[in-house]
């Protein structure tokens, strides 16, 4: 083939200049698509964190009375330690409650000023190794009569509601993804086609001077990767922005723990991220390759 | 070196540009095609170049049946055969001096090379000035002499070339002539459509006359008309 | 101007044949904007209607004992008669009940056949007046030790729960819409000035003859809204299709009646397809000329 | 009918194409226009078109000055004027029909005028059977041929020419040559920018040389050179 590669970067880096209407098409495509993608698998995490967190929660919450003195507290401990049915117990003091208490109050400071550590119940928080509903209810059921009990809570209604919806959220989400990904590739393939097309007399030319297929094809190959690398970093950029407003739309109204688990870790954005990359090169380097092949054949 | 065996060529099965042509041109000679507008002259071009097939006949160009070319092949026949296109063809994107260049790079000569043979080319077709300049920034006579310069530039066996001075005043084609005439001496086979008779009759050389895709005439030394 | 509407035709509906590879372009890109943009506002519509299903749905049920007397019914159905918080007040009696049983459990018939009308409690539904949770409760708590009663569930806990939910999925369902429009707008617009591209030296010989503006302008214009009209067209026809799927899909598993709710009115189908057509109409239009205005002055 | 006072122009602020040149054309004049390659004819047609604009001097149009025309009104000047272009300049999008019928279109001519000036024009320039057949399906002279119909075919007050005979054998342009003299005759202004020196020196019109963007030679009744 003996293409120098100094003809090769010569020639895809005036492309890239000299059809600059064309260039910044393709790169806006790729970048739109890949964006709306990235972003449908970035909510699609938060909705799997969601329900993850939520399954995990499923515990319920055996209120002392304030006044249960050391005994019954110990009682209480006890008869959760010997049941083979608890995973995890965490006694949460006044101090403890007053601190989660703070954490979700967070944004109301003068809440938080009116209450003191001592007006607030102690508890042991539950985790029980069946995540069944039915079988939560029945053990929790069991500690509602021990002394110094007030209360038990338990959350299996609102449990049963938020499965089925992130169920539906995750489903839609997923469905929305696919077909995203469907459309970016169309839009993409698309718009690299349309540029080859108002090439399509330079590509006939270059043949009828004798240049082999691969001669014509790999600048045209480069071009598309450098192409789809830059649409999809600013798809990498878009994503990162719209998890940024994410984030602090959900910090702003941290009152509701219930959409922490939203949230999408970093980690999470970076492989996101990686993979609209990937994505951008292997269907901009392969895309131009095959769009122009409908060319070569002269 | 070229030879064509009773070559019927139709376009959308009725327009035929190329009727039953028999024609054998050996190493090294220079041959005119004439004949009026639509004669075939072209066609006769593009197919010795495998850009058009044959729809009967079977053509030879050094040596080797070009119908039955694999079509990767093809760019290392076409290498061989430098084509002056009637509308030159140039790559609208690439420089006076890109567009020479390709057709060097194109068969992997080094660097050096086109650096030296470009401008030297250029020199010889007048145009060292407009090196830098876009095809459509050229007049018509200037983006003629590009395609010249192009079709000379890597010594192919065979030149085609179709009108080369259409655009061309007389004194500048009479210049090209002379390059012309000095590559076949050098043992280059020429194929040259015209209209132009004064080059024609100046030279004396062999004549194929078209005549609607007919080959009417075929005279060595020969006339316009 | 002096344009006859036969060349106008005539010239629309050749180049829309000849420059077929552009205009499918052209209408892919619309299509799948416009599609994705449908689906967003569909399910925004969803989001909402669930939303107002059920905040329209606040309410409690006071579950009567099976062996209640007609008197201790009468009792608590006058009290909840006289309480001025109650907007409205449903009796389901056992048959009733029974229907609403079989309604929700359609999808497992084995179910409903072991039960029998007489198995079920009788009920009051109540829906107050004042939305507001803690109101709620306290106006169930009222009832709870009426002779008769078995049990007063409200559903203040889940509602909160599903109230921030929808928030935040009506949110960024609206943001991401609002994203897709720009997105869509953008690519179309590039898909159009490519296509112009392609042919603006086309366009610089009409100018060249002698052809005004309008004159050059006009069949490109009608050559773009039937573009955007088709590209609507198919767009529809995907919105159709994903309301098809979701209809299909909650049908499913209608176990959950709580995702019924989702289920967008065929009216909002009609009116969104309605919107895109406009929508495809105007930035085919309006793309088309301010696309080959670029290439105008020669 | 046509006036250049002191035009310069120059592209890319280097190259000079045209150099102080002053020229009165009148009313009915036939005038051909010489020179080498890359001397400036078509830079001169250009002008009187409105393609490009000069950098110096005014330019007059039929009695008007088109440096100062509005923009809305250059369709308005081109449609009194028919051109012949170098690179013929056809729509690749429209049959041979379509595009000699587009210059009566765009000035609205009733379709029974389009119907039948159209097939008239085409027979004329011995088209009749290519109406139906795109221009890359055309050979180089059969192009040439559309162009010149329409350029002909509105009957514009001024005639552009810019080597209306590059691509045709001399038959062909001794029959195009005839027809420029018949529109001639009828009061059309032409002004013809060519090589041929053939030509030139049999109709023996007004005559005006470039050399390197300056009118070097202005002579009635003149010869190539
Ligand atoms: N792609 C094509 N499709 C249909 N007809 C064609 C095509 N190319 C050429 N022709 C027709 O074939 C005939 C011969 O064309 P060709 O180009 O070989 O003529 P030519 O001798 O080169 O003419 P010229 O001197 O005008 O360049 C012409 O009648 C032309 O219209
Ligand atoms: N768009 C442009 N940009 C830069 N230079 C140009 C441009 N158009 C023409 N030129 C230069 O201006 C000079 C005159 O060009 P012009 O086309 O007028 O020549 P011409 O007399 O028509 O030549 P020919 O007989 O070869 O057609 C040439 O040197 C040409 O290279
Ligand atoms: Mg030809
Ligand atoms: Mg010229």
């Amino acid at each position: 083939m003996a293409m120098k590669a100094n003809y090769l970067f010569r020639e895809t880096g005036s492309n890239l200049r000299r059809n600059i209407t064309l260039t910044l098409a393709s790169i806006v495509t790729v970048a739109v698509s890949l964006a709306l993608f990235g972003i449908a698998l970035l909510l699609r995490q938060g909705v799997d964190n969601a329900t993850q967190r939520w399954e995990g929660g499923i515990e319920f919450v055996v209120f002392m009375n304030a006044d249960a003195s050391a005994a019954q507290l110990q009682a209480v401990a006890d008869a959760l330690d010997a049941s083979p049915e608890v995973a995890k117990i965490t006694f949460f003091d006044q101090d403890k409650a007053f601190e989660e208490f703070k954490d979700l109050f967070e944004g109301t400071p003068e809440l938080i000023e009116t209450v003191q550590p001592s007006d607030l119940p102690t508890s042991f928080r539950v985790v029980p190794s069946d995540t069944d509903p039915d079988a939560v209810e029945q053990l929790a059921s069991r500690f509602e009569t021990s002394p110094g009990v007030r209360e038990v809570v338990s959350a299996q209604e609102t449990i049963r509601n938020i499965e089925s919806l992130t169920n539906i959220a995750s489903f839609i989400v997923l469905l929305g993804s696919v077909f995203l990904l469907a459309a970016a590739a169309a839009l993409i393939f698309n718009t690299i086609r349309m540029a080859m097309f108002a090439r399509r007399r330079e590509i006939e030319v270059m043949k009828l001077v004798g240049a082999t297929n691969w001669f014509i094809r790999l600048p045209f190959m480069v071009e598309g990767m450098i192409q789809g690398l830059l649409g999809a970093g600013v798809a990498v950029g878009a994503v990162f922005g719209a998890n940024w407003a994410l984030d602090r739309y959900l910090s702003d109204r941290n009152s509701l723990q219930l959409l922490e688990s939203f949230v999408v870790a970093t980690e999470d954005v970076w492989r996101t991220s990686f993979l609209l990359l990937v994505i951008g090169v292997i269907v901009g380097t392969l895309g131009s390759a095959i769009a122009v092949s409908r060319f070569l054949d002269v | 070196m070229i030879k064509l065996e009773n070559v019927t060529k139709a376009y959308k099965g009725e327009v035929l540009a190329l009727h039953e042509a028999s024609c054998e041109i050996n190493k090294g000679e220079f041959v005119f095609l004439v004949g009026p507008s639509g004669s075939g002259k072209s066609t006769f071009i593009r197919l010795l170049n495998k850009e058009e097939q044959p729809d009967k006949g079977r053509i030879f160009v050094a040596g080797k049946d070009i119908g039955t070319l694999s079509s990767w092949k093809v760019p290392y026949l076409r290498r061989n055969i430098g084509c002056i296109f009637q509308d030159f063809k140039l790559l609208p994107n690439k420089t006076v001096g890109q567009n020479v260049a390709f057709a060097l790079e194109v068969i992997g000569r080094p660097n050096h090379v086109v650096r030296n043979q470009v401008p030297a080319i250029l020199e010889l077709v007048g145009l060292s000035k407009k090196m830098n300049n876009l095809p459509h920034e050229l007049s018509g006579g200037e983006q003629q002499r590009v395609s010249i310069a192009r079709a000379f530039v890597n010594r192919p066996l065979i030149l085609l070339a179709d009108e080369p001075t259409g655009n061309l005043d007389p004194a500048t084609s009479v210049g090209i002539m002379r390059l012309l005439d000095r590559i076949n001496r050098t043992g280059t086979t020429v194929v040259m459509a015209t209209h132009d008779r004064g080059i024609v009759d100046t030279m004396r050389r062999r004549v194929v006359e078209l005549d609607r895709g007919t080959i009417v005439r075929d005279q060595a030394r020969g006339v316009y008309e």
